[in-house]
């Protein structure tokens, strides 16, 4: 049987440069800061990263872009108040930014784990972000052709787990997470405990084991 | 004119009993204070929940329970909570009756503009604000009528990076309403305001009702 | 406040002539008997049906085809050992049968349920399935172009319900009732108790309210 | 020649320890009575759960809890429930290791027929198995080698209707074991037959292990 648990410098130890990793998290909801920690420390770069934010303040995703470590992010929302590091590095010239509306962003990861090529979507339609993209018109509606967003890796943070790797999120910390647990090829989840297989009741799992390759557990 | 909270309540005062409501970030978060637990209007976050209830301080905060402009907030009786792409999948299929956005610009069309200036180097961030403007059943808008500098926000056609077409059907400001329809712009409340002076300060044709 | 508590009769009503039901169920697991029988004696008929199965034995959906009232089957899996009624009427060409693989017909009912203008699906190509349909090659893999199935009206059975129409379900009579309450205009659950606002866990709520039109409860 | 116990037991022993597996209606089901609990083996039922247990009889049913066939069976510790857009995003995502079907014709190149007869008055009925056919890791197929008038199922083209192109890596009979690879089809168990006697009843050419 699969062993799932381990700590987070082992748990991130195969993200390889160049890697896409997504991130999740709205804000400071949901972010593994301690799996960002320990990606910092493993050391892997030219990163794409694939969250909602560009990092808030100066720790988890903020310290990853800080230690140069992102060559690209995909975000929707990346200018706030406390988005000082990935301002500094956009207006060098030192990350590209791919800006997503964020239902785009959550379907387009949707998509990737459901096995979908590609989806007509009418957010944006008329837009700059529509610039230069495939469109259609079906029912007389507009739409734009959008494409799955694929993780090598993901890294999210849910509530509790079982031993088997199921998860339940907290509130809207749930978030981006059970999204991404699907569109990675493996998918690394940061719990604040881990329970004995059964304890979860089936009827509130959110995120089937069948997502989840690691566990960390991170006592608050 | 009125008053940022006659504005907020003004546009509450307006939401149907029993709709599902979502306010965008900044100043359509205020509607919240003055709905009606009566009214039995629901209100969405598009990170993840039905049933949201007010702000809280911060010293009163659950981190893991946040609205849209990353406020801690509360849990109604009867939330619900659900991930990213099913809470978009809720704004994008057309389930949300009104959602209310600030804008930089609307145009006598409804196109939406709130997203970015345009400006060569602003770093540019659309958060939810397409997904919202193509999605729900009716975009309002609340906004000053007007720029520090005097412009007027409601024109023949947007100057701004659009977020939406023609999906405005509303708009709250501080010196009048209008709706946006088929036939054009109508004028529904005016506040220390004539029509005849408004008209003269905006390049939109307006209808009286 | 919006009153979603009704009985059968009352809530099937609004369906009319030429209407598509949506109707969960799989097998008779979360099939809401109790409604369609009310559709039955409300009389709408003319209807295009999309439903998992064809109808089993002499009760529900098959008493709904006895009776005349359907004019087209959307269907994964119309022959069964017990699909007489359907057999009967599909040989003597009084039913028209859309086949559809029975993840296109969740997915196109999510698509619809999302606003989803279309989508790119691997399943069904190089088979009849895809037959005259538009393909796409995406990333060196070949995909057929799926729409959305809209509902005028689903009929769905849920296992609990609160009073402003959060539903839970139970075990595998899950299955398409909360996609199909997506991708209707209406709604209409039947449940087995509504209980009070707010003792339903806002974690495990399959189905927000906001699908919900109509609550008939069912003791069982 | 293998029983249908055989053939089921000799399956199971070839999935993967802590695989993710779907078994199809039929005979594939009976492989889930040789899957020993430390194996970690888990069962997906497209019908919306992972962790699915055993067929039980009619009065131990619970009928909200049932496999794809319909039947009854039983609830493993760490089930987990999902619905049906779920349920076949798992599959046509390519998280399940394996699933294991039953076939009418499995052709040289790994192309599935295992839905629809081709005859006139069939009623056509495909659920859940294109959606396997194109979504599982693997595909493996279990079924008898002859049809009972003695035609080889395994055949260089199918003729009947498809389920699915290129998709089946291992077919399991009562006479062989092959493995579908791009370079042909290798044998790599024989039971109560030679290999040249079954070279000589199949029309495609047999690479031996």
């Amino acid at each position: 049987m699969k062993t799932l648990t381990t700590d987070a410098l082992t748990a991130v130890k195969e993200v390889r440069d160049g890697d896409t990793v997504l991130v999740g998290g709205f804000g400071m909801a949901g972010m593994p800061v301690e799996l960002i920690d320990a990606l910092i420390e493993h050391g892997a770069g030219d990163l794409t990263i694939v969250s909602n934010n560009a990092g808030n303040g100066d720790t988890g995703l903020a310290a990853l872009l800080a230690a140069g470590r992102v060559r690209k992010m995909v975000c929707s929302f990346p200018r706030q108040s406390d988005s000082w590091v990935f301002d500094g590095l956009y207006r060098a010239g030192k990350i590209e930014l791919e800006l997503v509306p964020q239902g785009n962003l959550a379907e387009r990861m949707r998509a990737a784990g459901a096995g979908i090529g590609a989806f007509f979507c009418p957010t944006g339609v008329g837009t700059p972000i529509a610039e230069g993209r495939e469109t259609r018109q079906i029912n007389g509606r507009e739409y734009v052709l959008e494409y799955p967003i694929h993780g090598d890796v993901a890294l999210i943070r849910a509530h509790h787990a079982d031993r088997l790797g199921n998860l339940v999120y907290r509130k809207t910390a749930r978030n981006f997470g059970p999204v991404m647990a699907t569109a990675a090829r493996t998918t690394i989840a940061q719990v604040s405990q881990i329970v004995e297989t059964g304890e979860l009741d089936p009827e509130a799992i959110v995120t089937p084991s069948i997502y989840v390759d690691r566990l960390v557990e991170v006592t608050p | 004119m009125s008053s940022k909270d006659d504005l907020a309540r003004r546009v509450a005062a307006d939401i149907p009993d029993g709709s599902y409501v979502n306010l965008g970030i900044g100043q359509p978060t205020a509607i919240a204070r003055y709905l009606t637990a009566g009214s039995g209007v629901i209100l969405h976050t598009e990170n993840g929940m039905l049933g949201m209830g007010e702000v809280v301080a911060d010293e009163d905060a659950d981190w893991d329970l946040t609205n849209a402009g990353k406020q801690p907030v509360t849990e109604l009786p009867g939330a619900a909570y659900f991930h990213h792409a099913d809470s978009f999948a809720m704004m994008r299929g057309g389930h949300l009756d009104v959602c209310v956005m600030g804008a930089f610009q609307v145009s006598a069309t409804g196109d939406l503009a709130n997203w970015h200036t345009g400006a060569p180097d602003a770093i540019p961030a659309v958060g939810g604000a397409m997904d919202l403007a193509a999605g729900a059943k009716q975009v309002w808008v609340m906004m000053t009528l007007f720029t520090k500098s005097g412009e007027p926000k409601l024109v023949p056609s947007c100057t701004y990076p659009l977020t939406g077409k023609t999906c405005v059907t509303r708009v709250y400001t501080d010196v009048a309403t209008f709706q946006i329809t088929p036939d054009g712009v109508r004028v529904t409340e005016l506040h220390g305001i004539g029509f005849e002076e408004l008209a003269s300060r905006l390049d939109v044709p307006l209808m009286q009702v």
